[in-house]
C-alpha cells in the first residue's frame, strides 16, 4: 500500500430534494507514472489510482477510469443529483490492489 | 521541441490553411481505437484548459457535454495520450468533471464525448507549456 | 546541462584549439568592446540561433525579446529586446558584451559569457558542487561569433 | 528543423507571452475568511530598494492563483492535515505528544510570523525547523527529524496554516543583528558562474518575465510551500539552496548557519506581509 494515502472529500451537508450539489474530492496519491527514472537511470515503476467511483446510495454518480497523465493528488471537481437523504461512497482503487474509501451523508429535505 | 510536437504544431498550420492533413499520429490511433473509427462531430463538448500552463505537471481542465454517457481525455503530446475517462451514472449532476493532468510539454488537448445517441464530438484545445528560466 | 557536464570532466586545464582567442587572452577596449573575432572561423548566424534558444546554452531569450526568433515560444524581460540591434551596435561591441557585458554595462545582470575565472563560490555546472578554477566559459569562442554573426542579421 | 516547419510554426501563432499578472484579480480571501496581505509598505531596514512588498502571489497565473484560494483545493493542505495527525501522537520516551504541551495546533497561531528568532536560553538563532526538533529531543524524548524530512515539511506547513493572515514580524536587531548583517551581505553577493544575487532577479527584476518564468520578489512568507515543478512541499533552505546551485554556484549545505542568516534576512524584507503557507507556487 502506498505510503500516507489520505482521501479528502467536499460535499455539503445539505440540499433539498432533486437538488444538483457541487462535489469535490481529492487524495494524496504520489501517482507514479512509470516514465520517471530514478538518480541511477532506472525506470520507476507505474504506481498509480486507477479508478475513482462516486456513489449514492448504492447508484453511480461518476466512474472515472484514469492514466498516468493525471496528476500527483489525484483531484475531481463534479456535480451529482441527491432525490432523498442518504450516503455518498467514494472509492479509489490503486495499482498495488489498495482500495481507499470515503463517504459523506447528506441530508434532503 | 519535441519532433511530436513540430509535426502537430506543423499539421495545425496545415489544417488553418485549407491544406489536406499529413498522416495520422500514435496519438490518433488512440482516438480511432476509441470511436472504432466513427466519424467525429465538432463541437457539442467544451474543454476548458488554460491556454498557458504555468506548470505541466499540474494543468487544471474541466470537461463538459451535456447528454454523455462518457467523456475521454487525451493528451496528444504525452508519451501515452490517454489521460483519463469519466463515465456518468444515473446520479450525476451534469456531464461535467475537473480534474488537474500532466503535459508534457506544449501540445493539443482533445476532449471526445460519447453521446447517448452512439454519435462522438469533439473539442480541441491547445495548451503552451511554459519554459523555465533557470537551470540547466 | 549533460553537455556542460561533460565538458567540465574532460576539461582541466582548458583546452584553447588553434585559432582561438582564450578567455584570458581577450583584449576589451576601453568602451568594452573585442575588434578581433574569436576565431578565425567566421561566425555562423544559423549555429547563433540554436546557441540563443536553447536552454543549457546561451539561452539568450530567458532574458531578450527577439522578434525574428518569434518560433521559438517564451521570451524574458529581463534585458533589452535585440530586435534592430545591429543598427546601433558594431560587430565589436556585440562581441564584448556577449564575451563580458560588464566591460561595457559596469553592474549588468547580464553573465560573462567567455569568462573563465574570478567567480564567488563556483560550481560544477548546475550540480551545485564546488569546481576549480579556470571554469570552461559558458560558450565556446566558435558560439560567441556564431552569436554575434546572428545579431548582426537584426538590422531591423 | 526545416525551414518549411519553421514557417509552419510561426503561422500556428506559438509565441505568446504570458500577461497574465495584470489581468489576475487582486485579492485573496482563503476560505472566504483569512484576507492575505498582498501588498505592504516596504520595511524601513530595505532603504527603498523595494518601493512596496509583494507577495509572490501576485505573479502565478490565475490558475495557481485558484488554487489558493480554498483550502480543499490546495494540495499542501493534504500535509497538513498529516501533521495534525502527528500532533497528537506521543513520539518519544516521554509518551509526549505535541498536544500534550500545546492543546490543538490553532493555539500555535502567532508562532510562525516571528520566525527564526533568537533564543535567549540556548543563545542561538533558531528556525521554526529547529525549535520544533528542541521540543522532540528536549521535552518529548524522541529523535530529531531531518530539516528536509516529511514529517518536519508537514510540521511546519501545519504551523503555518494555522498564523494564516497574520504579518511577518522577524526581529532584526539586539543579538541577531550580526547575523541579519551576514544574510544581507549573501544576498546582495552574486553567485556562480553566471553572477547572479538574490537581488538580481528578486529585486531588480520582479515582474519581468525570465523565459516563460515571471519573477518575484522572493519573499518567504508562504513556505513551506508546495510547488507543482516537484508537487510536494519545499522548505525555505532547499529552495535557496536551489537557486544558488542555479547560478552555477557551489551551494550551501540545508540547515548550515549560512542559509539561516539569509532566512532571517529574506524574512525582514517581507515584515508586513501576511503568512501563507502552504502556498502554491509553481
Amino acid at each position: 500500500m502506498a505510503e500516507n494515502v489520505k482521501p479528502r472529500v467536499k460535499v455539503p451537508s445539505s440540499a433539498s430534494a432533486g437538488e444538483t450539489v457541487q462535489i469535490k474530492t481529492l487524495i494524496s496519491h504520489q501517482m507514479e507514472s512509470g516514465q520517471r527514472r530514478d538518480a541511477d537511470g532506472n525506470v520507476i515503476p507505474r504506481s498509480i489510482i486507477n479508478r475513482f467511483v462516486a456513489t449514492f446510495n448504492g447508484e453511480t454518480v461518476i466512474d472515472v477510469v484514469i492514466e498516468p497523465a493525471v496528476s500527483t493528488n489525484p483531484y475531481f471537481e463534479f456535480e451529482a443529483k441527491v432525490p432523498e437523504s442518504g450516503e455518498f461512497v467514494f472509492t479509489w482503487y490503486d495499482d498495488d490492489g489498495s482500495v481507499y474509501e470515503d463517504t459523506a451523508s447528506i441530508e434532503v429535505s | 521541441m519535441e519532433r511530436r510536437e513540430v509535426l502537430m504544431l506543423g499539421a495545425g498550420a496545415v489544417v488553418a490553411l485549407g491544406l489536406p492533413l499529413p498522416a495520422w499520429s500514435a496519438a490518433d490511433d488512440a482516438v480511432m481505437a476509441y470511436t472504432g473509427g466513427s466519424d467525429v462531430l465538432e463541437g457539442g463538448v467544451t474543454l476548458d484548459a488554460p491556454e498557458i500552463a504555468e506548470n505541466g505537471n499540474t494543468v487544471p481542465i474541466r470537461v463538459s457535454a451535456e447528454g454523455a454517457e462518457e467523456i475521454v481525455v487525451f493528451a496528444i503530446g504525452n508519451p501515452n495520450p490517454g489521460v483519463a475517462t469519466f463515465r456518468f451514472g444515473p446520479l450525476a449532476g451534469s456531464q461535467e468533471a475537473s480534474t488537474r493532468i500532466r503535459l508534457a510539454e506544449t501540445q493539443d488537448v482533445v476532449a471526445i464525448a460519447k453521446m447517448s445517441d452512439g454519435t462522438f464530438h469533439r473539442a480541441v484545445r491547445e495548451v503552451k507549456v511554459t519554459i523555465g528560466g533557470c537551470g540547466g | 546541462m549533460t553537455r556542460f557536464a561533460l565538458i567540465l570532466a574532460l576539461a582541466a586545464p582548458l583546452p584553447v584549439l588553434a585559432g582561438e582567442i582564450g578567455p584570458h587572452a581577450v583584449t576589451y577596449d576601453e568602451y568594452g568592446a573585442i575588434e578581433e573575432p574569436l576565431t578565425d572561423r567566421p561566425g555562423d548566424p544559423e549555429a547563433g540561433v540554436v546557441v540563443m534558444t536553447t536552454r543549457g546554452d546561451g539561452n539568450c531569450i530567458a532574458c531578450h525579446r527577439v522578434a525574428a526568433l518569434e518560433e521559438y515560444p517564451f521570451h524574458g524581460e529581463v534585458g533589452p529586446p535585440l530586435d534592430g540591434v545591429a543598427a546601433y551596435r558594431s560587430a565589436a561591441e556585440l562581441r564584448g558584451i556577449v564575451a563580458n557585458a560588464k566591460q561595457m554595462f559596469p553592474g549588468t545582470v547580464m553573465p560573462a559569457f567567455y569568462k573563465s575565472e574570478g567567480f564567488t563560490r563556483p560550481g560544477d555546472g548546475f550540480t551545485g558542487e564546488a569546481a576549480t578554477e579556470p571554469l570552461p566559459p559558458l560558450l565556446t569562442a566558435q558560439q560567441i561569433e556564431d552569436v554575434v554573426a546572428f545579431l548582426m542579421t537584426l538590422t531591423e | 528543423m526545416t525551414t518549411r516547419t519553421v514557417a509552419a510554426l510561426a503561422l500556428a501563432g506559438l509565441l505568446a507571452a504570458p500577461a497574465w499578472a495584470e489581468d489576475a484579480e487582486e485579492r485573496l480571501l482563503v476560505n472566504d475568511e483569512i484576507e492575505i496581505t498582498l501588498r505592504a509598505p516596504a520595511p524601513e531596514h530595505l532603504d527603498g530598494a523595494l518601493p512596496e512588498i509583494v507577495s509572490g502571489w501576485v505573479y502565478r497565473s490565475p490558475e495557481t492563483q485558484d488554487l489558493q484560494r480554498d483550502d480543499f483545493d490546495n494540495p499542501g493542505i493534504l500535509y497538513v492535515d498529516q501533521a495534525r495527525e502527528v500532533w497528537n501522537a506521543a513520539l518519544g520516551s516521554e509518551g509526549k505528544s505535541c498536544a500534550s504541551c500545546h492543546d490543538d495546533p490553532e493555539s500555535m497561531r502567532g508562532v510562525r510570523p516571528v520566525y527564526p528568532k533568537w533564543d535567549e536560553a540556548k543563545g542561538e538563532l533558531q528556525s521554526l525547523e529547529m525549535q520544533i526538533n528542541e521540543c522532540l529531543t528536549d521535552q518529548m524524548g524522541a529523535e530529531a527529524w531531518g530539516w528536509d524530512s516529511d514529517d518536519m515539511k508537514n510540521m511546519t506547513a501545519l504551523l503555518a496554516s494555522v498564523s494564516r493572515g497574520m504579518p511577518i514580524d522577524v526581529a532584526i536587531d539586539g543579538p541577531v543583528q550580526d547575523i541579519w548583517e551576514r544574510g544581507r551581505e549573501m544576498y546582495y553577493t552574486r553567485y556562480g558562474q553566471l553572477e547572479l544575487s538574490c537581488a538580481s532577479c528578486h529585486e531588480q527584476n520582479y515582474g519581468n518575465l525570465i523565459r516563460a518564468d515571471h519573477l518575484s520578489q522572493g519573499h518567504t512568507n508562504g513556505f513551506p510551500v508546495y510547488r507543482f515543478s516537484t508537487t510536494a512541499l519545499v522548505s525555505q533552505h532547499n529552495r535557496f539552496r536551489g537557486c544558488i546551485r542555479d547560478t552555477r554556484a557551489e551551494t550551501f549545505a540545508i540547515g548550515s548557519d549560512d542559509l539561516l542568516a539569509l532566512e532571517l534576512y529574506v524574512a525582514s524584507r517581507g515584515n508586513g506581509l501576511s503568512v501563507e503557507g502552504p502556498a502554491v507556487r509553481h
